[in-house]
């Protein structure tokens, strides 16, 4: 089982984000599982967001303390919160960022990915909406979801011109990180 | 002009000389058979049903003190989904509609249910022995605001429960009197023929919560219209449509008929109370041009 | 729970006074059987003549008998 | 179909197969979700039912009463606080009968307000008459809907249901599902053919008032029609079997019990958890097997004493406290044995309280608690993960 665990702020769509990730997997023929850590956080605080990816059903529900994967949607998270808090020596974190891997305030053995999602944002959405974004980094950072099936949970939630402008955003994000 | 077999059957146990069994059958009178009647907790409901009897003779529904005007609109989106022409009336105490029922009231009202509210104003929570309630009047003697050295009875006047209704834009909102059958029945009929809610209040007194001899029940409500204490008006689409009229009579002819303000013919300051209540009298024959020509 | 079930209790055992008709004063003006808290007042061959079974003896009728053709008595049982 | 959706659209789709004629409800955090859904259901015309938006949940099951009385298929959904507001129609709907079936996204009871998940609204109610069932996760909450009112509905039963699924942890998950078949749905669950309903052709006095000389032959049958589901609850699930294909147990279900030293007896999601806890003990050497309380009201005493007959220890985690005393699940197990003559140490934990998330840790440790408890227990009642340190 691999678990992800999402950093964002509210209103940046962290948990639509671990919803996509859990419907891509199933696409995958695997199981899934995706939620909040439930609160009453209003727009703009510290959020996360959880997925767990499995080759049998999931029967947890707590949360994930350990992951495999991190995924950061707002450099500035690093000031606030540890990010990289119980993350394995030997996952990945994806960091959305225009700042050079040696300038961020990390504690992690993990391999350290960064993207700058929110230029890609501003570029093909016009507006900086990362979570899509990231998700085709994560695709292409760990090979963990394939990003046909990626393609097909996005398009399931983003319909019309919006989706396909997502869809461009996250080949984008997936060829910077894959060949990073 | 009442049926030979009236809907609601005698045997009940209401007390001799009780306004309320009067009441209902002239309202199922007026309505006819086909109707469901929901009712709240209180002396109706206790009197009316003690099982295995009944004193029904429409389908009627008890759930609790607070909640009839929601059951009733389950049971009248039940009756529109199945497109079936069967008018839902609630009937119940001054209790149930002006205090802990408001709520459900206010629902009821606001989602505009094909519902007819009857409450039966006896002034008090008498079922659980004449406590005071929302619709208790200014002065009134009750057990939870006794007259005593430094009491006059109950402090504020009685909450004005049509003008709530009123407010909610409830399309027909009606007075009545048990002592004006005629006017009750036809209040009834316009509020039974009227697609969307109503609501009526009918002024009933209690032999035990008023304090006054059994036979002299009619006479009470009677009074209590004619000196212009209990106004009886129709409002239609929120505008006052229609009055009795009456020739006003001094508001001692009703305080002296009954025990409930005994206590300001005898205590200091009651005079002025008195005259207090005579004042509310007054406003209300200005406010709804009561007095005959 | 029948309908109308309470008629199987005759209420008129709580009855202290009974009232009586002097049918030549009557008027026909049905007022005593429209108040009548029982509903027990009918209309028997032209004459309203209470049902003493379900009778209470509150009076009401003999109070608002407008040719005062009603009047109450203690009643001997 | 199987699809990844919310735990709460679900529901909504699971309520939508068995074609209510009324749906009343007022929002609350968690439940709002289920109730959203179904309005959008209706707004959509995917779903025919009556959908009253009222003023309190007081009201939202109060208005069931009126439909339920006209022999309608009545469903609303509520929670913790909203649950509490019910408190007073709990007991009238049972009184009167009324196969109204409720989901209830489990969630603690203010002060401190607190949205989040435990079930200490529901066990509080376990006493109001009303059939009490326990989801481990989405597909057992969906699947159980369907059950609930083929179980309210039977003539013998004619009582309330509430579906318990946790708040949160199962309402806001998105997992795999397979959807209910509308037309399979109604082969499994026949419309309602209620005995007695408001009809001017045909006038009935529903809810009179009952002195001391009737009020306690209500009771009994309603104690009765309890007891009876106990016979019903499992011949449904295995009915629901034979046509979906999907079984989660009768009135309990276990797991690695065959063998094991100590168990656990929970109900609801954490059972999942336990189960991966109890993957990884056994590893260790450690036996500890899990009895899952699906029914907790009517309360299967039964099927508990057989299930725990052989284990040597006996811990309960539940997500609820009878403050001033133990907590609910604890003392009705303990009190399904004492006339057994049976001796097994009964241990209880309060845990996940408020949202306090339950680890596979956690459960390892009251795991090794039970299994030590054989010895006769150190304490009786505790506070799993208790954070000392702020008190």
């Amino acid at each position: 089982m691999k678990e992800i665990r999402i950093h964002g702020r509210g209103g940046q769509g962290s948990v639509t984000a671990a919803e996509i990730i859990a419907v891509a997997a199933f696409e995958d023929k695997k199981y899934s599982q995706a939620f909040p850590a439930f609160g009453v956080e209003r727009r703009g605080a510290p959020v996360m967001a959880f997925a767990r990816i499995a080759d049998n059903p999931i029967r947890v529900r707590s949360q994930i303390y350990n992951p495999d994967y991190v995924l950061v949607q707002d450099v500035t998270l690093l000031d606030v919160v540890d990010v990289a808090a119980g993350l394995k020596p030997d996952g990945k974190i994806i960091i959305n960022t225009d700042r050079p891997k040696d300038k961020l305030k990390l504690k992690t053995e993990a391999q350290v990915v960064t993207i700058d999602a929110t230029k890609i944002a501003m570029e093909i959405l016009g507006r900086p909406i990362v979570n899509t974004i990231m998700l085709g980094a994560f695709c292409g950072a760990t090979g963990l979801v394939n990003l046909e099936s990626m393609n097909a949970a996005v398009s399931e939630r983003f319909k019309g011109e919006l989706g396909k402008k997502n869809l461009a955003a996250i080949k984008k994000a997936y060829e910077m990180v894959s060949h990073a | 002009m009442i049926q030979e077999q009236p809907l609601f059957a005698p045997g009940h146990r209401a007390c001799a000389g009780c306004s309320m069994p009067t009441v209902v059958r002239l309202v199922l009178d007026a309505t006819g058979p086909n109707v469901i009647v929901v009712s709240p907790t209180g002396c109706l409901e206790v009197t009316s049903t003690p099982f295995p009897e009944s004193a029904w003779k429409v389908p009627w529904l008890h759930s609790l003190f607070e909640n009839a005007s929601a059951v009733a609109s389950g049971v009248e989106a039940i009756l529109k989904r199945r497109c079936q022409d069967t008018k839902v009336v609630v009937i119940g105490g001054d209790g149930s509609t002006f205090d802990i029922g408001m709520g459900s009231n206010s629902g009821m009202f606001e989602r505009g249910h094909d519902i007819m509210y009857v409450c039966y104003d006896n002034e008090a929570y008498m079922n659980t022995g004449v406590q005071r309630s929302g619709s208790t009047p200014f002065c009134v003697h009750t057990t939870t605001t006794p007259s005593g050295k430094q009491s006059l009875g109950n402090p504020k006047p009685k909450k004005d429960m049509p003008a709530i209704a009123v407010a909610h834009r409830v399309p027909y909102v009606a007075t009545a009197s048990v002592a004006f059958p005629v006017d009750l029945r036809r209040k009834v009929k316009r509020a039974a023929e009227l697609r969307g809610t109503s609501y009526l209040q009918i002024n009933a007194p209690c032999i035990t919560g008023w304090t006054f001899d059994s036979g002299a029940t009619i006479e009470l409500s009677r009074l209590a219209v004619e000196t212009g204490i209990y106004p009886l008006f129709e409002f239609v689409n929120g505008k006052l449509a229609d009055v009795k009229k009456i020739r006003p009579r001094p508001i001692t002819d009703y305080l002296n008929a009954q025990g409930r303000y005994k206590h300001l013919f005898k205590a200091p300051g009651g005079k002025e109370a008195i005259a207090a209540i005579q004042a509310i009298a007054d406003e209300n024959i200005a406010k709804f041009g009561l007095a005959q020509e | 729970m029948g309908p109308g079930s309470t008629q199987v209790t005759k209420t008129g055992a709580w009855r202290t006074f009974v009232p009586v008709v002097d049918q030549k004063r009557c008027s026909k003006c049905s007022l005593c059987e429209i108040y009548c808290p029982e509903g027990c007042i009918r209309r028997v061959e032209g004459m309203f003549i209470p049902d003493l079974d379900y009778c209470k003896g509150c009076s009401i009728c003999a109070h608002e008998c407008p040719r005062k053709a009603i009047t109450m008595i203690l009643e001997e049982k | 179909m199987m699809k990844v959706v919310e735990g709460s659209y679900a529901i909504a789709q699971a309520v939508k197969c068995c074609d209510p004629d009324i749906v009343s409800a007022y929002p609350i955090t968690p439940q709002t979700h289920i109730v959203e859904d179904l309005s959008k259901m209706v707004a959509d015309g995917e779903l025919k039912a009556e959908f009253l938006t009222v003023d309190s949940e007081f009201t939202a099951l109060s208005v069931l009463v009126g439909s339920s009385a006209m022999g309608a298929r009545s469903y609303s959904s509520t929670t913790s606080q909203g649950l509490a507001l019910m408190y007073e129609v709990l007991y009238n709907v049972s009184g009167l009968r009324m196969p109204i079936v409720m989901t209830v996204a489990n969630r603690a009871m203010g002060a401190p307000l607190n949205i989040w998940n435990d079930q200490q609204d529901a066990v509080g109610a376990r006493d109001c008459g009303w059939i009490q069932l326990y989801a481990e996760n989405v597909q057992e909450a969906m699947d159980l809907t369907p059950q609930a009112y083929k179980l309210a509905e039977d003539p013998d039963i004619l009582t309330p249901v509430m579906v318990c699924m946790d708040g949160f942890i199962l309402t806001h998950v998105y997992e795999p599902v397979e959807f209910l078949d509308h037309d399979k749905v109604k082969q499994f669950l026949p419309p309602f053919k209620p005995k007695v309903t408001l009809d001017p052709a045909h006038p009935v006095t529903i809810g009179a008032f009952a002195d001391p000389s009737y009020f306690t032959e209500y009771r009994y049958l309603q104690q009765e029609a309890q007891k009876k589901a106990l016979g019903k609850i499992g011949p449904i699930a295995k009915e629901f079997n034979e046509i979906f294909g999907r079984y989660y147990g009768g009135l309990i279900d276990t797991y690695r019990m065959d063998g094991a030293d100590a168990a656990i007896v929970t109900m609801g999601s954490v059972v999942g958890t336990i189960k991966d806890a109890l993957d990884e003990m056994w590893a260790e050497g450690k036996k500890v097997g899990l009895v899952k309380v699906r029914s907790y009201r009517p309360f299967p005493v039964k099927a508990l004493r057989d299930a725990l007959k052989d284990v040597s220890s006996i811990a309960v985690i539940e997500k609820d406290v009878s403050i001033g005393n133990e907590a609910g699940l604890t003392t009705d197990l303990k009190s399904a044995f004492y006339n057994t003559g049976m001796k097994t140490p009964i241990i209880g934990f309060a845990a996940g309280l408020g949202g306090r998330d339950i680890t596979i840790q956690d459960i390892k440790r009251a795991g090794t608690k039970a299994l030590a408890a054989a010895r006769g227990p150190e304490e009786e009642f505790e506070f799993l993960t208790l954070r000392k340190e702020i008190l």
